[in-house]
């Protein structure tokens, strides 16, 4: 049992060394991918061929591997940073335009003839359970039936709900301040949606009155 | 007294929830089967086994003389094992870069003017017709593409680094939605193309019929409409990024049944 | 009962009416009935094709998913297990002009038939069957038609 | 002109299944364009099946029939080796008939 498993071990590490004998080394095949991909794609309409030049974080997340926890801190703490609070500290919109941005996929793609947030979408519902009544989701998020109830909130304007408040902006603001290699889309610094859009998606998910909250 | 009742009345709504959860997956999945006699797919595939004989371009010549990696004219069973490499182009060459190969050489067709035309119409819609009977012909099959030669070793992994390759405003790659098992954008599952996803799903079930345009979806528009919603820049027909993310997902689809063409949502 | 043949050379001579005063029929097919694919009830379109008021029935059945993926493409179909009908219908209540498809039976195919519609939205989906007898009965079943793919 | 139909037509005992996909458009006229036009209804209006040339079903369709229509109907006394063919018009007129062999 013992040796057959040591004689297997032995076997992969010499078809292991056949292989980097002959294939090329990861690095010189990392330089191929990004040629590869440099010659792939050209511009269309709003989506230009500079939207692969990546950032420290997008970079960083782009393999089957984590990057380092030295390496993901400094992504947080560049994306924390990056973040706007709201004008006034208004927080909370209309849930009813909330809603409608959760619904709306649309945006930035190179059939959108406009960059402007006013003509994107949330897309929130292609990856979260939102309001119960919608029975077309994604799960890629977590469910976010319930979200300002579960967190006791009961009144959006009294200072004792500011923590849920403003981790819900940076989040939406910038999801990677929390997570360095976050799903989701860094919808505030990336300019697809704006302030009062956000607000509105805040009160969906925060206002007692949100059908998400009942 | 009062609290069981409570109690009771959770759980209640706790089950009436898990049960109108699962009549919606089975109303889908009754819905898709429903929709699986009487697959569109067939038109085109029709289409395409009439072009292949058929005498056309400026060379006035049939594609029955075309190598899709199996010997000359051979159709059967060249669908799953694409991409692969060809030593007369010396390129790893995906079903449909291979038929316009074809094209050029045999009929005497404009390779980069195919290249060019966007999909559905003139003779891309043609390639589109050609490479669903060519998938259909390989029916039932299972993937094996080779990975023998250098340059199609190569292909997978410049693949995998493209299907990991994050970008454009939303951080999106193509693993933010494939790479894990058992998620859905909406009410659609997403295949873990990291992996062998299954006999029929993923890279073994296009071309596909897609019933919310009605249109023939060949893998190059697949691929080209994943990544208008990666909100990324345009994919050109047959470029290496494509055909590398063919190689990688068809290599890791060994074993996998081949049910092209599907129909799809 | 009217002939189809005699349906057709009434409606050609309709035709030609409307042509002459100056209505050009958007229809190529003189025996197309347009005032009842024009109709927005289900009521409103038997009447178009000479029927009565439509009563429910369980001798008469329509199939079709619970919820569709997708609206562009639902299956459905419908059916009577009655002898002597004349023809079958299938309407969607919620699409802007309701009636999808008139089947005109003949005893030489079993009164069932498939086909695929359009859905715009979540609706009541009737088949209609039109009997010899003058009688027009019906039934309704609920298609949900849910947002599928991302949205964009 | 218009592709093939696909018409497939399957005896079993007494009853033969036809089983018809139809290459339309099915363009309902209530559409725009990226450019904000309508786009003109185009649609096939009428269907006929005849059974060894005698007429067995006709049928009038609206633009809400999915595009790339699929029909199917079950002709009685149907028996292999005869002939189904399906005829559609479109409401401009446009025509097209094919023909099956029961199997």
């Amino acid at each position: 049992m013992n040796k057959f498993r040591i004689l297997n071990a032995a076997a992969a590490a010499a078809a292991m060394l056949a292989g980097c004998a002959s294939a090329p080394a990861p690095a010189e095949l990392d330089n191929q991918a990004s040629k590869a991909i440099k010659s792939s794609f050209r511009d269309q309409g709003i989506a230009k061929v500079d939207r692969l030049a990546q950032d420290l974080g997008q970079a960083a997340c782009s393999s089957d591997k984590a990057p380092d926890d030295a390496v993901a801190d400094k992504i947080m703490a560049e994306a924390l940073y990056t973040v706007k609070w709201p004008a006034n500290g208004q927080y909370i919109g209309d849930w009813r335009t909330g809603e409608r941005l959760a619904q709306d996929g649309r945006g930035m793609t190179w059939t959108d003839s406009s960059t402007d947030p006013k003509s994107n979408g949330g897309n929130c519902y292609n990856c979260h359970q939102i309001d119960k009544k919608e029975i077309s989701y994604g799960t890629i998020g977590p469910s976010l039936w319930n979200y300002g109830k579960n967190r006791g909130i009961t009144d959006v304007a009294s200072p004792a709900t500011a923590p849920i408040v403003q981790y819900t902006w940076v989040k939406l603001w910038n999801s990677k301040a929390y997570s360095a290699c976050s799903n989701m889309p860094r919808f505030g610094h990336k300019g697809l949606l704006d302030e009062q859009q956000l607000r509105d998606i805040m009160a969906l998910l925060l206002d007692p009155k949100s059908p998400v909250n009942q | 007294m009062r609290t069981r009742t409570l109690i009771g009345l959770a759980a209640l709504a706790l089950c009436a929830g898990a049960q109108a959860q699962k009549s919606t997956a089975d109303g889908i999945a009754e819905y898709r089967k429903m929709l699986e006699d009487g697959n569109p797919a067939d038109l085109f595939e029709a289409k395409g086994e009439a072009l292949w004989s058929q005498k056309r371009g400026p060379k006035n010549a049939s594609l029955e003389k075309c190598d899709l990696g199996q010997g000359p004219g051979v159709v059967k069973g060249a669908f799953v094992t694409l991409p692969r490499y060809f030593a007369d182009t010396q390129q790893v060459q995906d079903l449909e870069s291979r038929l316009v190969t074809c094209m050029a050489t045999l009929q005497g067709f404009d390779a980069a003017e195919i290249a060019k035309t966007p999909f559905g119409s003139g003779e891309m819609a043609n390639v589109t017709a050609l490479a669903t009977w060519i998938a259909a012909s390989s029916r039932g099959l299972r993937f094996n593409l080779p990975q023998s030669n250098a340059a199609e070793r190569q292909s997978y992994e410049v693949g995998k680094r493209a299907f990991y390759f994050r970008g454009g405003t939303h951080d999106f790659s193509c693993a933010s939605c494939h790479g894990e098992e058992g998620k859905r954008i909406r009410l659609q599952d997403l295949p873990n193309l990291t992996k062998n996803p299954g006999d029929g799903i993923g890279f073994a079930a296009w071309p596909a019929y897609r019933v919310s345009n009605g249109q023939m979806w060949s893998m190059q528009l697949r691929l080209n409409d994943c990544f208008r919603q990666q909100r990324f820049p345009y994919p050109g027909f047959g470029s290496e990024v494509t055909i590398a993310l063919a190689t990688y997902m068809g290599v890791n689809a060994k074993g996998a049944e081949s049910i092209a063409p599907a129909i799809k949502r | 009962m009217q002939t189809r043949r005699e349906m057709l050379s009434r409606s050609v001579t309709v035709a030609g009416l409307l042509a002459a005063a100056g209505f050009l029929p958007t229809s190529a097919l003189a025996a197309w009935p347009q005032a009842a694919f024009d109709a927005k009830s289900l009521a409103d379109a038997v009447k178009a094709l000479g029927g009565s008021a439509p009563v429910e029935s369980k001798d008469v059945s329509i199939t079709g998913p619970d919820i569709a993926e997708n609206g562009a493409v639902v299956p459905v179909g419908c059916a009577t297990t009655l002898p002597g009908v004349k023809r079958l219908l299938l309407l969607v209540e919620k699409n802007p002009n309701v009636l999808a498809a008139v089947f005109n039976v003949t005893d030489a195919i079993e009164p069932n038939l498939s086909t695929r519609t359009k859905m715009g939205q979540s609706s009541n989906v009737y088949a209609v069957a039109m009997m010899g007898d003058g009688k027009v009965l019906y039934a309704a079943k609920e298609i949900k038609v849910t947002l599928g793919g991302c949205g964009g | 002109m218009a592709d093939p139909m696909r018409i497939r037509a399957q005896a079993a005992g007494d009853k033969t299944t036809v089983r018809v996909l139809m290459s339309h458009e099915m363009e309902t006229g209530q559409r725009k364009d990226s450019a904000g036009k309508v786009i003109p209804a185009w649609f096939i209006q009428e269907v006929t099946a005849t059974h060894n040339g005698k007429t067995v079903l006709t049928a009038d369709w609206g633009p809400s029939i999915s595009k790339n229509p699929f029909l199917q109907f079950v002709v009685k006394g149907a028996k292999a080796g005869d002939k189904i063919a399906i005829s559609w018009v479109d409401n401009k007129g446009d025509k097209r008939t094919d023909e099956a062999t029961v199997s």
